[in-house]
């Protein structure tokens, strides 16, 4: 497990590593000069010379990215012209929204789409089974900006229910805090939701074609307990993956469904940012993006060992006598 | 003599029978919902090509005095949006660069990422852990993320909405491709054929190749999909194709604003993503299970 | 004494166990082949038998350079393949050719039968299409197969057929040496007996020598001549069958042997069963390999390594109670 | 003779696949009597594994299909049982271990957790009495410092090792009948021998009837009383394993047992091998299944399906010239060198 860590690790510099030369190079590549078109056109030339060498910008490249570097290591995004705050701090006033926003769409997610999936796998070729089949493949196919808009026009248009932008505070009350959630976690649920159904039903139904699920009902266990014990644990493993990467998803997928229903979380800043041309604050709020990304796999690597003790993370050759 | 004859003729339209059973078509083609997805993309592909013919009026031509009409009023199908355009035929041109944006962009992601792949996966060692490394990188970002900061790079525009999208599916394939041609690499009859003095050219695509595209085809599928709601996903936001081109997704955005007035705008492009999207993952699913049930994509 | 075809030294190959800290070398390795010697005489067979896990795959692979050694050299008609060059590597191992045990999974399915068993032409160059076409059809009838099977794509055949295809395409290019890995273990014992035949008949028509891997000691003793008894990585015992079947000198062999099930019901049999299981050869035991599951061991093979001794014209063991 | 322990009474099975239906075991009926042991040898396709999985219909379904026949245990048609009643009888009376130890245990749980449950599944015991007996059955199968052992996974165990542990988890609960299928093909030599060896004291030890499914004549000759030799989902001899090594009756059984390689078997003359492939089970079968392979086929054989009949006492054969009337004479080496595909 030790040396599972240590190379796990040591494989996250390069990967970051390279992140930031990709988010360096994309924000260099940007047209014209990046201090004028940061600070709009009325700005004076004087202006835009004095924003250029704050922001290092006159340095040779090599500088530039070793400054930027060195920065980053330090956790200094820069400062953003528009908020006139430190980028850092903008990242952790939003982050935590946009944590809320798809923390709670995973467990939505989970608390139907695993279920389901069990269902249709337990139940396979049924009537059930082609409901959730049907639609879990309309819910990975939908596009959840126009189910976010579609719910707005439901719930808060014609039914007028629920909220349809921005956020509650908790210090109001429980619930007009989860008001304003509902319809942004429903949205952004939906295909994780469905993802997990499919994940789920196609590897109960692998798993549930071994050798040891024969064996176990030839012990005479109980239907329930060879599929929710034996099947199940097994049918995990692809599930965490695909729930690593969903999360990891949805933190990037928020960026829609925040700007549909105005929640004050990271993909709203991006986007706020592109408009008004913020290069430092979408610079640094992609990094950490990112960097939340890559520490996300690295959890559910570390996961997996937890589920399924064959895969022996510090043995190469898996197994073994 | 004449025993051997019979069993010999009984042998061989048994191979026959079974042949035809095993028949790749018949086996998509028995699945009801692979060829339900089949006639969907028939449709989007008719509606594409023949969309001068089938739309009833021009997609950009503007009458502020018939703006936010309702459906079936003066003659426009399904009403007009706020500058009066008509919805119907914006809905059939939008066809074209959804079509247009799909392909092209999992092309282009597929030629790069799969050629990434192959060397990887095929040469190894080190030059794997670099590949592979950037390849993380580039993984790293959320896919709508990468291409929203690619956009905002290249400007909008259909090239640079192909581009954004299609260099954001290259770790995809990369890493699908790259899966597939390990295992197929370790596969007996490559050693076989190694150890019958082949070159790295024949082994490659004489061997590996064929026999690791089946699970690619089905992922570029799935990906035309995911390129599809890209396109309207980045037109949504304003990033991606050029007003006034009829886009899904620009038009999604723009009936956004007027739900209360005419929510027939927002709700119809919407539908059109969706079914386009749902017709190309029924087809990739059937596509899966008739190429190799176990198959994982 | 009959004329040396391949000669094989202080043969190894240790797999580097990867490190979890990069740019550091590792220090662990698994030593799959620990050091072989034999030699392979024209036109004999030599079986090598040995539980799984013994290396013997690996040293099939070794043997035509697939995977190259850690150490040592392999003789082919005098040339050393291991400090070949690439293309004359592949110039000679038109001679060495291989068959290999899963007939499901040694030809590619997306070839044609024909064009599998004429690849072997293709990749040398030799001949035009019409001869290489003559070639298959006369290959399909030497395995005895119906030259109209070129046609088809290997799926459409029987494990049975598959194998006799291999034989073919390992035939293609008229090889003095043919390296057998486990050719008939995955066939039902009556497919097993024709895929047998047709190997010995192959052998006498087109004077080729064998090395025949396998598990199967009835096998083996009915095909070989010569047998090596391989246990983690190492020979323990090597020698004609007659020599070692009747004079098995290793008490790894003496017990491999008894382990042979009955060959009627009424056969009476006196079992060796062994303690334990094989050794991981990453971690292999010190002295003789075979000490912890010896029977009959002593303080000596606990610490030293005993060497090849001989015991009667070829038949040689590495035991310290031989000597 | 008292009433057998179980009876297999004409058995079909059918396996659907789309429209094809393909039928692995074609009316088998044997039975098995208290502290007997069965071995049924074929070659792959042969139906004996489905007629295993069968008695305690564990063959998935669909595609597969009980179509006809019964199964008695004590009296009872297992087929007609509910789930429930034949969950009681698995793992209980009457349990299995299967080919490859590899995969028939569950990676994700200790072997003590699955021991532990099949004990828990038909008595009521504690769970620290029920640890209690799982350590006792790793100790009778032989497992080495069976109290640590008991906490590990299944992967950190060898092959022979995990076998015995498939072993112990059969043998919880004293069945009467224990079903093997092919328990050591996926096991080198010298492992094999100590299972079947293992498999043996056991048998006396604990009074149990097993049935031997296996390719491999030699494990039949180590284990087992009697044999049903199958061929194309039916079986076409029976006997006990001495007279039917000594007498064997159908030319299948002759093909089988000399295409054995035996001590004696010189190497300059070709093995004895039979011609061809066994039939395709999804056509259906005119005349005797064999026919095709058979060298001393004759019209008849084309027509009509032999059936199982006695020709002596304990001797059953399916073969039309091995009635009383006709005697085939078994040719030495019979089947010569049939290379023709």
């Amino acid at each position: 497990m030790k040396k599972f860590l240590i190379k796990r690790i040591f494989q996250l510099i390069p990967t970051l590593f390279i992140v930031a030369v990709i988010v360096f190079f994309i924000t260099r590549m940007l047209p014209g000069d990046p201090a004028a078109v940061m600070l709009g056109p009325q700005a004076s030339a004087e202006d835009v010379a004095a924003y250029s060498e704050r922001l290092g910008l006159n340095d040779p490249l090599h500088q530039q990215f070793f400054d930027y570097l060195v920065n980053l290591t330090r956790f200094d995004f820069g400062n953003s012209l528009n908020y006139n705050q430190p980028v850092a701090d903008l990242i952790m006033e939003r982050f935590p929204n946009t944590i809320i926003l798809a923390v709670s769409a995973l467990i939505l997610a989970i608390l139907i789409g695993v279920p389901a999936g069990i269902l249709a796998a337990k139940k396979q070729n049924t009537f059930i089974d082609y409901i959730v089949t049907t639609l879990s493949l309309v819910g990975v196919s939908m596009p959840i900006f126009w189910l976010g808009v579609m719910l707005v026009l439901l719930f808060s248009v014609n039914l007028g229910w629920l909220p349809s932008t921005g956020m509650g505070s908790i210090n109001e009350g429980l619930w007009p805090f989860l008001r304003h959630l509902i319809l942004p976690s429903l949205a952004l649920a939906t295909i994780p939701m469905a993802e997990f159904a499919r994940v789920i039903r196609s590897s109960m139904l692998e798993t549930l074609s071994n050798d040891y699920i024969k064996a176990a009902r030839s012990k005479g266990l109980k239907e329930t307990i060879v599929i929710y014990k034996h099947a199940l644990k097994n049918a995990l493993t692809p599930l965490l993956t695909v729930m690593g990467l969903q999360f990891s998803k949805l933190l990037g997928g928020a960026v829609l469904t925040e700007t549909i229903f105005s929640w004050p979380g990271m993909g709203l800043l991006i986007v706020n940012a592109i408009d008004r041309r913020d290069f430092v604050v979408v610079q640094g709020s992609v990094i950490f993006v990112a960097i939340i990304y890559v520490v996300i796999n690295l959890i559910v690597d570390i996961l997996y060992k937890v589920v399924n003790p064959k895969i022996n993370l510090d043995d190469p050759h898996g197994g073994g006598n | 003599m004449e025993t051997i004859n019979e069993i010999e003729q009984s042998k061989e339209l048994q191979y026959i029978q079974a042949k035809r059973e095993q028949s790749f078509l018949r086996k998509l083609l028995r699945n009801r919902f692979a060829a339900l997805g089949l006639v969907i993309i028939f449709i989007l592909i008719i509606t594409a090509i023949f969309a001068p013919w089938i739309a009833t009026h021009s997609p950009n031509a503007m009458d502020v005095s018939k703006s936010l009409l309702s459906p079936g009023q003066q003659g426009h199908l399904l009403g007009t949006d706020s500058y009066g355009r008509d919805t119907f035929s914006r809905i059939v041109y939008g066809s074209r660069i959804s079509l247009i944006v799909g392909v092209s962009a999992v092309l282009f992601g597929a030629i790069f990422g799969s050629l990434l792949g192959l060397i990887s996966g095929y040469v190894g060692g080190r030059t794997d852990s670099i590949i592979m490394r950037m390849v993380d990188g580039m993984m790293a970002f959320p896919f709508i993320l990468l291409a929203i900061v690619l956009m905002t790079v290249l400007g909008q525009g259909l090239v640079n909405v192909v581009i954004a999208i299609g260099v954001s599916n290259i770790p995809g394939f990369a890493r699908v491709f790259r899966g597939q041609v390990l295992s197929v690499k370790e596969a007996e009859y490559i050693e076989v054929t190694r150890s019958l003095g082949a070159k790295h050219g024949r082994i490659l695509f004489k061997h590996i190749v064929p026999n690791s595209i089946a699970p690619l085809i089905v992922y570029a599928t799935m990906s035309i999909a995911g390129a599809i709601i890209s396109e309207a996903s980045l037109s949504f936001l304003g990033l991606g194709i050029e007003p006034p081109t009829a886009s899904w997704g620009s038009m999604l955005q723009e009936g956004k604003d007027f739900l209360v007035l005419s929510p027939q705008l927002a709700t119809i492009s919407g539908l059109a993503i969706l079914f386009t999207v749902l017709g190309i993952n029924l087809f990739g699913d059937g596509l899966r299970d008739a190429l190799d049930p176990k198959m994982k994509v | 004494m009959m004329e040396t075809l391949l000669e094989v030294n202080e043969l190894k190959k240790h797999f580097p166990v990867s490190n979890p800290i990069p740019f550091k070398k590792s220090t662990q390795s698994v030593k799959a082949v620990d050091g072989v010697n034999f030699n392979v005489y024209q036109g004999e067979t030599l079986g090598i038998v040995g539980e799984s896990g013994c290396g013997k795959s690996t040293m099939a692979r070794l043997v035509n350079q697939l995977i190259k050694p850690t150490d040592g050299s392999v003789i082919f008609k005098k040339q050393n393949l291991v400090d070949m060059s690439a293309e004359k590597l592949r110039q000679t191992r038109q001679q060495i050719q291989m068959v290999f045990q899963d007939p499901y999974a040694s030809l590619d399915p997306r070839l044609k039968v024909g064009e599998l068993i004429a690849e072997p032409l293709v990749i040398h160059q030799i001949g035009d299409r019409a001869s290489q076409k003559q070639r298959v059809e006369d290959l399909l009838e030497i395995v005895g197969l119906n030259k109209r099977y070129a046609d088809r794509y290997p799926h459409e055949f029987s494990g049975g057929q598959r194998q006799r295809i291999n034989i073919a395409r390992a035939l293609t290019l008229n090889p003095e040496l043919v390296i057998c890995d486990e050719p008939v273990s995955a066939l039902d014992v009556s497919v097993q007996a024709q895929v047998i035949n047709l190997l010995n008949t192959l052998q006498q028509d087109f004077k080729l020598t064998y090395i025949f891997i396998s598990h199967d000691l009835n096998v083996v003793r009915y095909m070989c001549d010569r047998i090596a008894v391989m246990y983690l990585g190492r020979i323990v015992e090597i020698g004609t069958f007659e020599e070692i079947y009747s004079n098995p000198q290793h008490p790894y062999t003496k017990a491999l042997f008894s382990a042979i099930p009955k060959e009627s019901p009424f056969e009476e049999k006196e079992r060796i069963i062994l303690k334990g299981t094989v050794p991981s050869p990453l971690n292999p035991p010190s002295g003789c390999h075979f000490h912890e599951r010896c029977p009959v061991a002593i303080d000596i093979c606990k610490t030293k390594e005993p060497r090849m001794i001989t015991k009667e014209n070829t038949h040689q063991t590495s035991c310290h109670l031989a000597d | 003779m008292s009433e057998p322990l179980l009876k297999i009474d004409n058995l079909h099975v059918e396996f659907k696949t789309g429209s094809i239906i393909t039928r692995a075991v074609n009316g088998v009926t044997f039975e098995l009597n208290k502290q007997e042991n069965i071995g049924i040898v074929g070659e792959s396709g042969s139906g004996k594994s489905v007629t295993a999985t069968s008695i305690l219909q564990l063959i998935p379904s669909p595609p597969a299909k009980i179509a006809n026949g019964a199964i008695y245990f004590k009296g009872k048609n297992l087929l007609e049982l509910s789930t429930k009643e034949i969950r009681k009888i698995r793992g209980n009376e009457i349990s299995m271990i299967f080919q490859d130890p590899s995969t028939s245990l569950n990676p994700v749980f200790t072997v003590g957790n699955q021991l532990i449950e099949t004990i828990r599944a038909h008595k009521k015991v504690s769970k620290k009495h029920a640890k209690q007996k799982a350590i006792s059955l790793l100790d009778l199968v032989g497992i080495p410092a069976p109290d640590k052992r008991i906490d590990m996974y299944p992967h950190e165990f060898s092959g022979g090792m995990r076998q015995r542990v498939m072993i112990a988890i059969a043998l919880a609960c004293d069945p009467k009948v224990l079903i093997a299928d092919e328990p050591t093909t996926a096991l080198d030599v010298t492992v094999q021998a100590q299972i079947l060896n293992l498999m043996k004291e056991l048998q006396e030890k604990l009074a149990m009837s097993i049935i031997m499914i296996t390719h491999d004549l030699g494990v039949v000759w180590e284990t087992c009383d009697k044999l049903l030799v199958m061929y194309a989902g039916r079986v076409v001899e029976s006997a006990s394993v001495k007279d039917l090594y000594q007498q064997p009756l159908h030319p299948y059984t002759w093909g089988l047992l000399d295409s054995q390689i035996s001590e004696e078997q010189n190497s300059s003359e070709p093995l004895a091998s039979i011609p061809g492939s066994p039939p395709d089970l999804s056509y259906e079968i005119k005349g005797c299944p064999f026919v095709e392979r058979c060298p001393y086929a004759q019209e008849i054989c084309y027509q009509k399906t032999p059936q199982l009949n006695e020709t002596t006492p304990g001797h059953a054969v399916a073969c039309h010239f091995q009635t009383s009337e006709h005697q085939l004479e078994r040719k030495e080496r019979g089947y010569s060198d049939g290379d023709t595909t």
